[in-house]
């Protein structure tokens, strides 16, 4: 074990999973040498050669196309998009192509060895273009999976998964959590399966569901209405796509409520998948309507950053109101 | 990687301005349109049976062609897109290749993949979504792919092949394959993103790459020359990406295999990534959805009549003694045959079971899509009659 | 008034929003003086010059580059993008440009002139690339408006709405209704208004909810409910963002159950956002779940087209089982 | 719309191949590095006033770069990115300009929009993102526009800005309205698809736009050479699309001029693209965020220092009499205290009032909107600590 905060622990995993196969590539805009804008690929030159390792040109739509071509050659490629907000130039490439190379060659080819990394999520005065939450674009494309870590530990088990699952994956981290988050993480190579939620602590009132960055906001919220003697159920889940559809529904056949955070704007987020599901599977044990706690339908503000975001005091209304419903 | 070349910075003192004028880049052709060689020119390597196989599968395509297509009239199947006029393009740089290369065709290199070996059954299958397509029935006609035959299955959106081929050749070249990619695609398709995305990050990483542009003209009805670019086609972009290029004439089999043989020379020797410009027409319309007359005229579908690959070949082969045209007649007529025989067989072979809808999603179903395969099954088993392709053997 | 098909009412109203303001261009692969690979600009440059209805190279991020720089200069630009599976390459230029042009700029420039008009779904026998309905990775973009209109009539009105709209537009026409559907359509200039919905048909037992192609579907389903007795309220939604919740919850308060149709994958698409704001606002008013008929979370199949589909037989059950819940 | 030239289909019948090699691009430069000009160079059209104006808008801008740094540094401003090394490439050929021309930049032309009279304070509000910033607070600092100024607010995403320009020079050639359309754009977001699609786009349609690269050696910590190309450079692309060309010294204020007034010309009287190429450096780190000693050594940037801009065209305008240290001195302190003076008076600004978080999302805001604000409000009401900037006037 060491302390690592969410970065060491996303280098860590990229180390490991290089040093494991020779044909881990990892690339992207200043990834190279240099260790990328967030320093999330540093040292990966030293170690494994500028050829394992290195920058790309400046053109998203090329990255993840040339990710796609040496995948489908049964290489890992561990493609990073410098930040969330520049990913969709690739979208063509990503949920026309990553998505559906299996599909459509009926298993002939695949790019299962598609990783794309890529920093997302605001509060970090960034404005439009370095805080977007892009995950509900990409999670009406089967095919794809999608994943966040919420911390360090979870991070580098989920990465290791993900850079070796025989699918695409589009990881997303955390950025505001990159240094902001610590904790004791194994040296060595662990993994944390995809497509499994995790319950974070068990209640029986009301349940928390939340993903990435938001678990730190939904924890404190918890924290705040546990005082006032709610019991929560925190889960975080992990993985978007495919998501555990289980492991939700159960939690709320227990609890009758549920609370879903999000950081991208309420309409057509992941929260309202979720709320269309579970309002069909858990209808006559909900006791109050399913709240999404979430951003505004604005494009993602700088200077009223603070006011745009689901905090932990919106969630711990949301809470409240769902409770006294 | 990368290659430590310093910018031109020679100074001048006078604007001098450049323009699509300051390059001119020629046409290597090698076989004349009356069927004889120009004197002198360069030849690839070549031997009768190569001339044979490349001649008959030429063949073999126009025929699939012209048969595929009167079956899409009669309404068997849904779709279908020949490459007639081009048949020299596929074929003949398909025989420059080792069948180790990988191919990533757009959808009008039928050529190619028959080159490679693959079945007049293969073809129909594919053709006929039925469940021994490769495919599983999952995409329109032509879109073949082929893992066995190292031939990427096609998809539809344009371009995108492009940049795949620069990152399949990336680990071709770091395994120490020997191997290279061959990347098709026409002279439209090179607008899109990914076309630059793709030659400037080969010409950084200097991959084992030949990206093949068949220009033939058009892209559906918009014609290339003002409408789908300013500059003289596509070859001068090469020069761009400091890029090894050549403009070839596309109709003559003896100039793509001596382009295609030294482009895969340097490519896998050298690693230098090569840009190919063949020059051709699309004889046919774009395909069984299009009608040219409503932009093109008969003239110019003439004009290049008189250029037909195939038939130039034909007549070199007969000067030269290596074909003649009782050859020729039994050829298509054997190949009609057989391709009528087997549009028969495939027409018969049942649609893929309904289990293959959710298969190879991923590559395990999902526990929601088991559930969502389950909820459709039970739909089917209360209304056979709306869903017959599937509702006879759902259990 | 002239009898009309869906293609023929889309083509009446570029010729009348082009007859009305010099500065009305039309574009795409295609659409020049051939008139687009479905012929719904045809006639447009013989009447207008090829200055106004043109052919565009084969760059689908460059078509809508282009055209919001066109609508930015002050010009009305109606893009085509040939299908609404290619759209993708574009899907950069429309949600980080063109949906945020005006927020970014404090409304000192703006792309209100800007169309997008794209065939759009399936039934066609058009495999992965050919039948997508792309609306919902539009639907979670402040910024832009959504549109598609089920008949004829709907798509002149609806479209001389959209091209003089001061926003950004996507139009999507449901191409399986191109030559299908016919009806009286005024000849001269009228317009629908964008973000209301239309109660097709009033009923007092269920609402029965769908857009574009998919009403089709909902109308033969609705039929067969209606024999065996249900009385179906019948709504379409017409605009898509941003939708009209209150035409919608206001229906659902008074029948007390919903089923919403789309032609997309389930997962992600926009009956899930509708399902979950209903829920929300309705909830004490709701007798059964609201239940999503809709695509499975595959690529959209060839062979299987039929099976796939969310056909009126699907949705006719999906009524019953509501009912019957 | 469409020009008819045919393609270049000259024979030859031995393989020739093009690559980066086969055009040299020379490089304009009219005033050397010691400041003299070099004979019989040819020169642009300039007065004392001119030259005067682009040399106190270069010394603006080199003040507020630095003044911000350190504003950055002290945490009053989250983010900032200089112009240092690039002033000519921006001012200059703004000066070449009509004020009615539509400017398009990336994020590194502070020059240009000062040179077309942003007044010091409004560069202040949008660094502060107070309630007076014409762009209401809502992007990051350096993200400016300002449509009386005809300059486009900045976004982000890089390239984006590129076929946008073909498209608003389109609509300038329809409307005749006599003016044309510059594009700024880095060596590095000549890679994006969008650069493909903008140049290739505007070779067919003829607009009048001038597409001025700065390459100014890096992307972040990315090397052009090599690593972002494998070509020499940008210019070579040009002559692929058919396109107007020129590479110049950027440092070079004379130089920078005399291409784009003539880029000026061709495009608005012959409606002729143009891509000029100017070649620089980046003497500042990327931005704020960015420590070059990461990725590049000290002996480069020193070699770099000696062709500084500011410092050549000080040389030769004290040589000429146009200019002395005095002056120098004066404006620069001159500068600075307005700089220092703007930066205390936006800082007490107050952030732009919470209900412009819904304004301009559309033209009009929607009623869920409304609602959302509404609930909003509600919630700040209850925690007016938790949201200092908007609680104090919410109603
Ligand atoms: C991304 C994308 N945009 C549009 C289309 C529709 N489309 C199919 S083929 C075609 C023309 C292609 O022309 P070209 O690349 O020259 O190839 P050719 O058909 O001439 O062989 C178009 C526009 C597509 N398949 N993909
Ligand atoms: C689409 C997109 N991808 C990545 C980025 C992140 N980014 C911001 S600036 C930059 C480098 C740009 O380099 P260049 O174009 O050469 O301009 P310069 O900074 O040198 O002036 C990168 C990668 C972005 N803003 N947009
Ligand atoms: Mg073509
Ligand atoms: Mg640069």
């Amino acid at each position: 074990m060491a302390k690592m905060n969410l970065l060491q622990a996303i280098n860590s995993a990229l180390d490991l999973a290089m040093a494991k196969h020779d044909n881990v590539y990892s690339f992207g805009e200043d990834t190279g040498g240099f260790g990328g804008v967030f320093r999330a690929t540093s040292g990966l030159t030293e170690k494994y050669g500028k050829h394992r390792n290195f920058n790309t040109p400046l053109v998203e739509q090329g990255i993840i196309g040339f990710a796609n071509g040496l995948a489908s050659q049964g290489s890992y490629a561990v493609a990073e998009i410098q930040f969330g907000d520049y990913i969709f130039p690739a979208f063509d490439q990503i949920v026309n192509e990553s998505a559906k190379f299996r599909y459509r060659s009926g298993n002939e080819f695949d790019v299962g060895g598609l990783t794309i990394r890529t920093p997302y999520g605001g509060g970090i005065a960034g404005g439009h273009y370095h805080s977007q939450s892009p995950e509900a674009y990409f999670a009406h494309t089967p095919g794809m999976k999608i994943v966040t870590p919420r911390n360090p530990y979870e991070a580098k088990g989920l990465l290791l998964s993900a850079i070796f699952d025989k699918n695409p994956v589009l990881f997303m981290e955390p950025k505001r959590l990159y240094r902001a988050s610590t904790g004791e993480v194994p040296e060595e190579e662990y993994t944390i399966p995809l497509g499994k939620a995790d319950v974070v602590k068990e209640g029986t009132d009301i349940t928390v569901l939340g993903w990435g960055a938001q678990m730190e906001m939904t924890e404190k919220a918890v924290e705040k209405a546990e005082e006032d003697g709610v019991s929560c159920e925190v889960i975080d889940l992990r993985t978007i796509l495919p998501w555990d559809v289980e492991t939700v529904t159960q939690s709320v056949l227990k609890t009758g409520r549920l609370v879903i955070s999000q950081e991208a704007p309420i309409t057509g987020g992941f929260a309202s998948e979720i709320a269309a599901t579970v309002q069909d599977k858990c209808f006559l044990y909900l006791e109050s309507p399913i709240a999404r706690v979430s951003g505004i339908d604005v494009p993602y503000p700088l200077c009223h950053e603070k006011e745009y975001m689901a905090d932990h005091l919106k969630i711990y209304e949301a809470i409240k109101r769902s409770m006294n419903y | 990687m990368a290659k430590d070349k310093k910018h031109n910075t020679e100074i001048v003192t006078k604007p001098q301005w450049f323009d699509g004028e300051s390059v001119t880049i020629p046409m290597l052709q090698i076989l004349k349109e009356d069927g004889s060689f120009h004197k002198g020119a360069d030849m690839p390597e070549y031997d009768k049976d190569l001339i044979v196989k490349i001649h008959d599968t030429m063949q073999f395509i126009r025929t699939l062609d012209e048969r595929m297509i009167a079956a899409q009239r009669q309404g068997r199947i849904s779709f279908y897109l020949a490459s007639r006029g081009e048949e020299a393009e596929s074929v003949a740089s398909a025989a420059a290749l080792d069948d180790g290369d990988m191919i990533m065709g757009q959808y009008r290199e039928q050529g190619a993949l028959a080159y490679r070996g693959f079945t007049v059954e293969q073809f129909m299958n594919q053709l006929f979504s039925n469940e021994k397509d490769l495919g599983k029935g999952r995409q329109m006609p032509v879109h073949y792919g082929c893992a066995d035959l190292n031939f990427m299955t096609i998809s539809s959106p344009l371009g995108t092949q492009i940049p795949q081929a620069t990152g399949y050749a990336f680990g071709q070249k770091m395994d120490k394959t020997g191997k290279c990619t061959i990347c098709y695609f026409g002279e439209g398709a090179a607008s899109e993103g990914d076309f630059h995305a793709a030659l400037n990050m080969a010409s950084v990483y200097k991959v084992p790459v030949i990206f093949f542009c068949r220009n033939n003209g058009y892209a559906i009805s918009t014609p290339s020359q003002g409408e789908q670019y300013g500059g003289d086609g596509i070859a001068p972009r090469g020069i761009g990406y400091g890029m090894k290029t050549i403009r070839i004439d596309g109709n003559d089999v003896f100039a793509v295999l001596r382009a295609t043989q030294e482009a895969r020379r340097l490519a896998v020797e050298e690693n230098e990534p090569v840009l190919i410009e063949a020059m051709s027409y699309r004889m046919s319309g774009h395909s069984t959805s299009d009608d040219p007359t409503g932009y093109r005229t008969r003239e110019e579908e003439d004009d290049w009549k008189v250029k037909d690959p195939l038939d130039r070949l034909q007549k070199w082969m007969m000067n030269e003694g290596w074909l003649d045209k009782d050859h020729v007649e039994e050829h298509h007529a054997e190949v009609k045959a057989k391709v009528l025989a087997a549009l028969k067989e495939a027409e018969k072979v049942p649609a893929p079971h309904i289990d293959e809808l959710i298969n190879d999603v991923y590559d395990e179903p999902t526990p929601l899509l088991k559930e969502q395969l389950e909820e459709l099954k039970e739909h089917i088993r209360k209304y056979p009659d709306a869903y017959p392709k599937t509702s006879g053997r759902i259990d």
